[in-house]
């Protein structure tokens, strides 16, 4: 069915748990064959062991230490562990997928102001941001490969086609309120992850400062106000954009400026208003999908739009487009290992 | 019950009691904002903001 | 323990969510005995029937045709039911407690703008607005009252002090995003609040012209940038607003401010960056309470300041607020009936 | 990648929660091609307009009066439907699916026993049970099939084992404790499925008395003391049977029955005390999937044995199970259009 | 209101989660001064740092190495911990109230079989077993007394009234199967209680020999089959006993047995079929309150009588509990400060 | 890849195979039940069903 060869992976961090995604994708891939995944605590146990929808895979958690030559070496690791490793990880593969910030950002002065600073600038101006909708053109045979933050990737994805057709320049004040699900913080976490205290929280985060307003600044060129609360899922991405663009602008326009942007995309879909329970992207309806839901509202007493974004965080926002950049990158079919729709009806993903 | 001393609260003015033995770098929180501040010198003590531990949210 | 009379009182509307509150509460209070709760639906059925909780009281529901002779009726029907039954509910009762949107604007002009007109403007002028913090002065002896919406009390809450403290004047751009629990829908509800599909959203519900812009202009003097999105919990509003002074604001003039504003308010509590897991308002601590949570963080990047704020829709929100003005009007302990601190942990009530 | 031709399939009851399911499955089944789904609430709306996970798929509602002729007909509508239509079913198919209660039982007596009679007890004989755990070998080529109830489907997967290894006869006690989610509702629901009531629960909702009871004494020749609760998740149906053998048995005696059962099944799982966080079948690990989990532990105190089981009640234990049993009638790979495995981490489905 | 004197408290183990409830019951009660909280890893932080609903309470939590002297100490500890400090405990105070295991069984031997044996086997038959409905009139006076467990305490109220009634004798079977929520699991916990983890489970956690049997049997004379799962829930305990009484009984002899029982128990509902939405005990209904709910339903198949029970675990399930021994044990009002009722709706507290 | 020898599972009596170096005490799971099993003796290497950690549920 899916044309192409077959490529063998190594999923690096493969016991947490947007390793855990990517085993699920890649196990199933047409063009994929994983060989290896690691883990240092969860070595020799099966990946069922820990992964329980992926009891069927005949896997054990090998040693980091020991990477097998492949293909394609995707690292799920936490910040800091890619660019130190990114030596070895380049030994052992042709192409590195990396879901970490560690080659997201273009310029070592951004890591200095945003992180505490980088290893391995060198690499920073030859990795490629995973977003096929926003750096398709510079995927095919790229081989080190920076996936984006789901924040920043929400956020993106719904303010992009506002700035393509000229409705925003990167002078307005924009506001940003995010939504997010437990799976964001990975599966470590501490007492306030815990389920008595994390459970049916509305939960200020990260009211200002967070990380991800360097990616949104990087490539929309413009800064954000940017404040993100934790809700009650487990995965799930939600943005809403509170933009006040200089011209005043139609629901018209503004459906234009959506189609035009994404019409040709295979994983977007715009939501604005339609009837039924779904009127406007959500979180729930792409989850465990490479979906990207975006849309709009105009508000009628002021100039306002508000823009609504949802993704999975661990797919659009993490493995799934880790999974769909390796695709491009490689030449296989762009949708192969992510054809997965969704749940309907579905609780609380 | 221990003696106490005071201090400046740097958030909002008001005065705060402290144990007596307090000491540089330990973590005291402000009764009227709860938040954790530390003793940067003592004689007489004062009171900073303590860094927030960063909580790393997978981004 | 609690000085004052007892007044006796009914409930119009007391088998739905917010009616079902106010009778828990009157329960309990020491200067009030409920002689009279109505439902047309639920008529002859004891209390216990709907509401689980109160199964120990002894009342069952009457028509709202007959209504006794009281000393307060608090009135908990849709929007439009009480100005419809205005003199009669002032007929059989000293003190009208509204809980609908019915008395809460002062002039025809508004409801003109915002609902569908009023049937009766006369008594625009002769309501109070329940909100004691904003409104206190004027409670004292009010017969005709108007508990506020519950999203304009959190949103008014959060950015009152703002304005006491000139931080803000109301030439600014605010906007507001608020995220809301299922009870805000009332007991009844289609398709979209059923449980498969009202699990785990993160759903924009009035993503612009939400009705209590109005109330929120009319008090704080500003238009605001007003999106509401309906979360997962069946309890809680959470505001978060996000405002930009025009005159740079330290953290310390923030706390000053919300001291000023709240220090001796009984039900206000001011939670800005603590320690522990708590350190911003959230609605769960809250749930079940008359009160308020408010708080606050500045935006390095830019002049923002972050506010969040924090109640049950039904209590602080509704009838808490209710009952808390109906203790000031009367003129016993304020604080009567409404000691409940709430529960820790709790997981999403 | 998959043998066989293709099949025109409709899905009468398209609009419903298991009519979503089948549509979603065979919608990116390699033999099927969906020319129809009805609903007479939704005529005219988009397929995605009700089920939000398939925005993609080009498929408007008709009306159930007008059957298109196709291969295979779908039934997913509420009991008694089915039985007044089954000879127009079989008039625009070859191959009916009924996931109705209609087909299941085998005799017009137990119709009047356990439902109010049957419109069409001809039917009764004709129809197979679609579960292939236990009826495999009658399926191939069957033209009448009859998808199982979902509690059934968990109980008699989780007890099977037992019975073909000799450890029950059928003459002991024994207590199935079911706990279920609120898709098993359907999509119509009242008040006591609202959000606001319906969250948070253990409810027992079918505490003695249930119908699905009639089904596994059917297949198992034991009658079972049934309870049901409903609990606070949209997706599954976990069943806990506590059984007493005659005679003692091993935990090394257990682990031979459910493979001798279930190795060679490729859909069923027996999880039964390894390690790591999921140690029993649990239905949130089959969220989404075809798998069935089953497991069992041993009670040191007394010759009782725990026997778990946990499904998708709209997969396995309804679309999912309609859909494995059309493969095995039709002679496609059985498996085809049920590979998805589901998701990890995953909040409550 | 409520008669009698003021008597000073102190909480080892204020910290946790019943230490919290304890906190929150003193805190609000006419006749307890709460003088001293511990905790350890939060010494010198306020009681509101670690509950939030506490943030008025004027108290820092103190060592618990440093004990003051007060009337009555509460020890929420767990399980060990006070057996080794009893001495210690009974010096500070004149009567002590523990949450944990250490006191509840008769006799050391019991200790051997179900934990590692016990520390102070000489206090155990001067310790006397909290819950008023088994074992009010050995209370008053009394100077240790051990509150009981959660999940023993609901199978307890559950079956007493069949046992009162004559309708078991102890010789029969009896299947209790439990569903519980987080907060059973104390402040601590691994992986297996994160919320992506925890989230939307039917977990069996404890599938046999879990220690709450001894109690049981210790008090009501039978060995039960006692299977605990975990739900989605943070508070509340949920039993379902299967029972099969040798001489057939009617719903008017549950009826008379559970009314015989309890009607004069101030805290204890029977619920069994009533109509409305709430016919069963639920553990949602009683959530934050020292009420338990008990029911039953006649199983029309075979002689089987199935009871549910409903409590919050934290509350009639221990801190609840504890209070009201102390009331009984003082003699003051016996529902002084557990007048709380519980909210509706409420979601999944 | 490193040798492996086999012992039997204690649970279904099948065949499992293990790295050559495993060591007594050393903890290992069944590739059938997933139940974490204890090498309790080498030479022939012999398995065990491992105690479960027991998680206290706040009894
Ligand atoms: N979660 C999300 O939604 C999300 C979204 C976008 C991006 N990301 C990014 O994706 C990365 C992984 O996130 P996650 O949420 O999947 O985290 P996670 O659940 O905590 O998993 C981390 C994985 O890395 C392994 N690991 C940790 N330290 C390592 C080291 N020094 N060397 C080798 N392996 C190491 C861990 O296993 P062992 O400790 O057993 O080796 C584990 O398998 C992070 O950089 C995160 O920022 C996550
Ligand atoms: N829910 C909230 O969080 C919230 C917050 C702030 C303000 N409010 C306001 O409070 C009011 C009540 O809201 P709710 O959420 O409690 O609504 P609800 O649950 O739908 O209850 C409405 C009540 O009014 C009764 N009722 C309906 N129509 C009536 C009529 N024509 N005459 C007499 N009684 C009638 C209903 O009972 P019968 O039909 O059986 O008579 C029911 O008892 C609304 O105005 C709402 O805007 C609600
Ligand atoms: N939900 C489960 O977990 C589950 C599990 C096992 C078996 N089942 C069985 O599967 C069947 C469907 O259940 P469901 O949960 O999917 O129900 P549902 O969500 O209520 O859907 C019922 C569907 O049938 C249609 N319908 C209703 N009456 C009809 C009629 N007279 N003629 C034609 N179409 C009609 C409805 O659409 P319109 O009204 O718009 O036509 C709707 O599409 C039931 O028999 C149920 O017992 C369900
Ligand atoms: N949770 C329930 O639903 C429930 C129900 C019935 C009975 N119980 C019983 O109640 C007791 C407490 O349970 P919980 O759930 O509240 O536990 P928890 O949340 O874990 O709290 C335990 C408390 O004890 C303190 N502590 C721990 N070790 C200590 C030591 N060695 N000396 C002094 N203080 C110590 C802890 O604080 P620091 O570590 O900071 O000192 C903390 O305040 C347990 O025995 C439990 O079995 C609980
Ligand atoms: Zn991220
Ligand atoms: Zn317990």
């Amino acid at each position: 069915m899916t044309a192409g060869e077959t490529y063998t992976a190594a999923v690096v961090g493969g016991s947490g748990f947007t390793g855990g995604e990517l085993l699920r994708l890649l196990y199933q891939h047409p063009n994929f064959d994983v060989v290896q995944a690691t883990s240092r605590s969860k070595e020799r146990k099966t990946v069922g062991h820990v992964h329980p929808n992926l009891r069927e895979m005949d896997l054990r958690f090998t040693s980091p230490e020991d990477l097998h030559s492949v293909d394609v070496l995707f690292a799920a690791t936490p910040h800091g562990v890619s660019m130190q490793q990114i030596d070895e990880f380049r030994d052992a593969a042709d192409t590195v997928v990396d879901l970490s910030a560690d080659f997201r950002l273009n310029s070592e002065e951004q890591y200095d102001e945003w992180y505490d600073g980088h290893d391995c600038p060198e690499y920073l101006k030859k990795s490629e941001y995973a977003l096929p909708e926003i750096n398709r053109e510079n995927l095919p045979g790229a081989d080190l490969i920076a996936s984006g933050g789901c924040n920043a990737t929400a956020t993106i994805l719904g303010l992009k086609p506002l700035f393509d057709a000229g409705h925003l320049s990167g002078d307005e004040q924009i506001v940003v309120d995010v939504k997010v699900g437990s799976s964001e913080g990975g599966a470590g976490g501490g007492d306030a992850s815990s389920h008595p205290e994390r459970s049916g929280i509305v939960r200020p985060y990260a009211p200002t400062g967070h990380r991800h307003e360097a990616e949104i600044e990087q490539f929309l060129g413009v800064s954000v106000s940017f404040t993100v609360h934790a809700v009650d899922m487990v995965r799930g991405a939600s943005a809403t954009c509170h933009v006040f663009p200089d011209a005043p602008v139609s629901k018209g326009d503004l459906w234009k400026a959506y189609r035009g942007s994404y019409a040709d995309e295979p994983f977007m879909r715009t939501v604005a208003g339609g009837g039924g329970v779904y009127r406007y992207p959500e979180p729930k309806a792409v989850a465990g999908t490479n979906y990207g839901e975006v849309g709009f509202e105009l508000d009628p007493g002021n100039r306002r739009v508000v823009v609504f974004s949802a993704i999975d965080n661990m797919m659009k926002g993490s493995a799934g487009q880790a999974v769909h950049a390796a695709n491009v990158a490689l030449g296989v079919e762009e949708t192969a290992g992510l054809e997965f729709t969704g749940l309907h009806p579905v609780g609380a993903p | 019950m221990a003696e106490t001393i005071t201090a400046e609260d740097p958030l909002t003015g008001e005065e705060i009691e402290l144990p007596a033995d307090v000491e540089v770098g330990e973590i005291v929180d402000s009764p009227a904002t709860g938040a954790e501040l530390e003793v940067v010198s003592l004689d007489p003590v004062t009171l900073e903001e303590a860094p927030e531990l960063e909580e790393d949210w997978g981004e």
